[in-house]
């Protein structure tokens, strides 16, 4: 074995270094301010600088100010070329720079929510081998401050795989529990203790899809029948009432988008031929309410309709913002379109209507910034606040940004 | 024990002792700059040369003496680089994203500065833990040797040593100054 | 509970069928033999079809012919922004339609060779959660006739996590060893006992990097002092020898690629100013044959280089095909180039120069396809026997297909 | 129990014992058809359509009655998919890929034929268990409804009592037709 005596070639020193070496907590810096970018002169000639550029400290990593900003945003990147690689992207939608802020996994499809006390959720799904092997489920829990997972809880494997869903996974009224859509294709909705961090029960929905929060730990549900089921439940996950609406979802001819949006306790559901349908979920009952026109005459006539994944965005202000496209029909309901129509839900009225820079798939409001998906899978931002004219444009590592939702989860 | 790993020693000891090693460093320089004094433009990142990464946000130093634009492959930092800038990704030039943690041990190059024309020891550190960054994707080869030679070899990803192995991106810290001759 | 009976919705009854009906044994046929494409004229109007056409049997999968065409080749899509979910994909370079076989799962940055009974092994490496928690580093076995994964050989989780070379992984001269790069800095070589399917030994190669089969049992390595080392093995993988070359490699002025092209028992590797060192490995020491240029005085002067990815690959006749690129230097060695020169090994002279239809970044020869990853990451293959023209491009949903094998792992 | 049920019903029996329902399913077809007769053109196969995928060799059935090329987007049976084109990826319009193995429930779309003129109820199997084809990335929506509809949708990953659940491509399998009125 003397050979090997004489092999001290340069990896052998590293070996050292890498064993004996690694600080894991290096000092933590915030990150630095934005600032507006003035493009520093390159001399065509190296001029006279007296000293060096010093040494710079190594082993820092950027935390984040919490509570987030209200223009930063959470991008869901499904990623779906390579689905078991998704991703959620922290990023500040006014930046012009230094946008991107972080990000965590989101293992396959994952959803997302994020508690009152900054604390962020991410219910996904894993197998042990990429995409074989043993399967788990869980609830990822991430520090809003640098953004790393700090434990997970295991759910039962059973998560709906689907398209990205807000509805897949909430976070109940009062934070205290969470609901994770299961599909099997039995229909069931897992439901866990946020505070003791674990599984609690796990409800049947037969014939009915995704969760909507309702009052301080219940969820609503969307049924095959055309109506609406609601569960109440107590601190420990058991079922208190079960109720049912009317008949309302005309899913062969006007069918609701499952994606609301939603201004207090009503929900305000787009149809495929362009109506809107609230559900007010503030007593036991899911309660329909009148639904109202988008369209014009002219406009139905002309077949404007709304389309898109996340069709549909509020602010906090009763606002709403959709994505239409004329000439629509049968299947024309994921197409996205060319502008997006900004509805009143006070005066039930267009207030405004802007012609999209980019075909849009999907829309956001954060803050005061409109967020619309392009069609090229990047992300132009609309300025509300200035005429809700477009700003600028994020992209770049950003695969299939179906879903953007608020710093807050929303 | 060659100059080389002199250097990696120290830097690896640098992030808990941060020692002054500037008269090695400055030996160092002259032995490893060699014929990437002048840094060339491979073909790799001649679509990044275009205006910048399409989405990204241009950046400044804000420092005369630190010129151009971090988050551009061109960057006079990155004539070593393999991977995506950390500029981009809510790091710095030599800070790592939040949820991420530095790599010890990594590779070193070595870039002229073309406003004060001298040449520095950079340090291609890894950021590890949080996903594939996949923003800014920079390949720069001056100085990169295969990974016969770990230690000057773009080809291995450095998240060695760290609790999580995974790649998030590259940062370009300067770790000295190499004299010029 | 009673409100649970009246939900009789269609999931519910989905549940059943679900639950019940699967078959996971239907029946198998061999895939369609790919026909000339002729298109069918779609007439304007429906013309008079007396019967339907007919209801079509499911649940068939395709299998596919051993041992695979001389024209198939295995792509490995490492895919660089989602490495976890890399790829090795089946492939007939010559066929213009139903070109794509099949694909096997890569996990990160995995390596592959193939037995001469046909049996894939992918050594690779997996967390459990997606890009954290338990790494598990496996050899995977699958079965070439349907692709499947038949079992693993879990092995030490210290697999060389690095870009993507075919000497990170190989089988053994007569099949019976597998040889694993490691480096966690320190480098070592995990064997594996093929037909027992398990791990033996780890080896330890300090200073040295990467695994180059050497007789039925040995590897060589290259190390950082520029000689080769060589590792004779036992069936049990014990060291029965080891020896070292003098020195060759000049790694500062004049580095090897670490990828050459094999023909019998000598290695040609290419190095960054245009020569070629061949390494004779018939030997119990790794020897080194007198080196030769592939530039003439000209050419050299006019600094063409080789340059790429895996920049070389050599036909089974001595003949070898490299990428170059005029006014290389410092740092241009990973650039790809615009045209492919073809050496004959024992004459030691360019016998044709291929000007790519677009720049090439990695070849590989496979029975009379050059195939040619190029800059924007598809395969243009090149018909050598029709004057090493170009073909055709295969091309949708590979990423970054850095290396490409032969059909038996080469 | 609704018709489509009992369609959803038979198709997973259909595994197992292929049996005809003929009769049953002319029968669904006129009520599932609808306005889905006339097949329209959603914008999010408008690249696909020229000139078919990048890299993609056409195919033909080689049967007149089944016209165009399945490894387009436009091919009349794909009116309701989502997702790769197995005969894009080694499978065929009603064949899975090796190595993968076809789903025994799924959605179901209605088709015209634009050779025969008669409405075709289409099974949309997906193939599971292999990685992700990526190639021939193809979605249209004529007769989609949204999940609350499941047997109706193609927002879900119907590997679902399969082996290994994950996606890899899509099939659009002939089960019947459809009364045209």
């Amino acid at each position: 074995m003397k050979k090997w005596q004489s092999i001290s070639g340069s990896t052998a020193m590293l070996i050292v270094l890498g064993l004996g070496a690694c600080s894991q907590d290096g000092p933590k810096s915030t990150e630095a301010t934005p600032q507006d970018v003035k493009q520093v002169e390159e001399p065509a000639q190296a001029v006279s600088y007296p000293t060096s550029l010093g040494e710079e400290e190594m082993g820092n990593s950027n935390v984040l100010a919490v509570p987030y900003a209200p223009s930063w945003a959470i991008i869901h990147d499904a990623n779906f070329h390579s689905m078991i690689d998704g991703r959620f992207i922290v990023f500040d939608s006014t930046a012009k720079s230094h946008a991107y802020k972080g990000s965590m996994h989101g293992g396959t499809v994952g959803g997302i929510d994020v508690a009152n006390d900054g604390t962020i959720y991410i219910a996904t799904m894993y197998h042990s081998r990429g995409i074989s092997g043993e399967r788990t489920d869980i609830i990822a829990i991430h520090d809003p401050v640098n953004l790393e997972k700090t434990g997970e809880i295991i759910v039962p494997a059973k998560r709906g795989s689907n398209m990205p869903f807000k509805n897949g996974f909430r976070l109940s009224g009062d934070d205290s529990l969470a609901f994770n859509y299961n599909f099997t294709p039995a229909a069931s909705i897992s439901v866990i203790d946020i505070a003791a961090q674990k599984f609690l029960k796990e409800i049947p929905i037969p014939g009915c899809t995704l969760a909507y929060p309702m009052g301080a730990k219940g969820f609503a549900s969307l049924c095959g029948d055309g109506t609406m089921m609601g569960v109440g439940l107590d601190a420990g996950g058991n079922v208190t009432g079960e109720t049912r609406s009317e008949k309302f979802n005309n899913i062969d001819d006007d069918s609701m988008f499952m994606k609301p949006v939603r201004f207090g306790d009503v929900l305000y559901f787009p149809t495929f031929t362009g109506n809107i349908q609230p559900i007010d979920l503030s007593g036991d009952t899911p309660k329909p309410l009148p639904k109202w026109s988008l369209v014009s005459e002219a406009e139905r006539a002309a077949n404007w309709r709304p389309g898109g994944w996340q069709l549909i965005a509020g602010d906090n202000a009763g606002v709403f913002y959709i994505l239409m496209h004329a000439d629509g029909g049968e299947g024309t309901h994921k197409n996205g379109g060319p502008e997006v129509w900004v509805f009143d839900t006070k005066t039930q009225k267009r207030i405004d209507r802007i012609e999209l820079k980019t075909w849009g798939v999907s829309v956001a409001v954060v803050g005061d910034s409109l967020i619309v998906t392009n069609a090229e899978m990047q992300l132009d931002i609309y300025d509300v606040a200035n005429k809700r004219q477009y700003s600028h444009t994020f992209g770049d590592g950003i695969f299939t940004p179906f879903v953007v939702y608020t710093g807050q989860g929303q | 024990m060659s100059a080389f790993d002199k250097l990696i020693e120290r830097s690896a000891r640098k992030l808990a002792h941060n020692t002054s090693r500037r008269s090695m460093l400055t030996k160092l320089g002259a032995l490893v700059t060699g014929a990437a004094a002048v840094p060339l433009l491979p073909v790799a990142r001649a679509a990044a040369q275009e205006g910048g990464y399409p989405g990204v946000g241009a950046q400044s130093t804000g420092n005369p003496q630190d010129p151009g634009d971090p988050t551009s492959c061109d960057y006079w930092r990155y004539c070593a680089i393999d991977g995506f800038l950390c500029t981009c990704c809510g790091g710095s030039a030599n800070t790592c994203p939040a949820g991420t943690e530095m790599s010890p041990i990594t590779w070193i190059g070595t870039c002229q500065n073309p406003a004060d024309g001298r040449a520095y020891i950079i340090s291609y550190n890894d950021c590890c833990g949080a996903p594939e960054c996949s923003r800014c994707m920079c390949n720069r080869n001056e100085s990169d040797r295969p990974m016969v030679r770990p230690q000057a070899s773009n080809d291995i990803n450095w998240c060695l040593g760290t609790t999580n192995i995974s790649y998030t991106c590259s940062t370009a810290i300067i770790v000295g100054v190499a004299l010029t001759e």
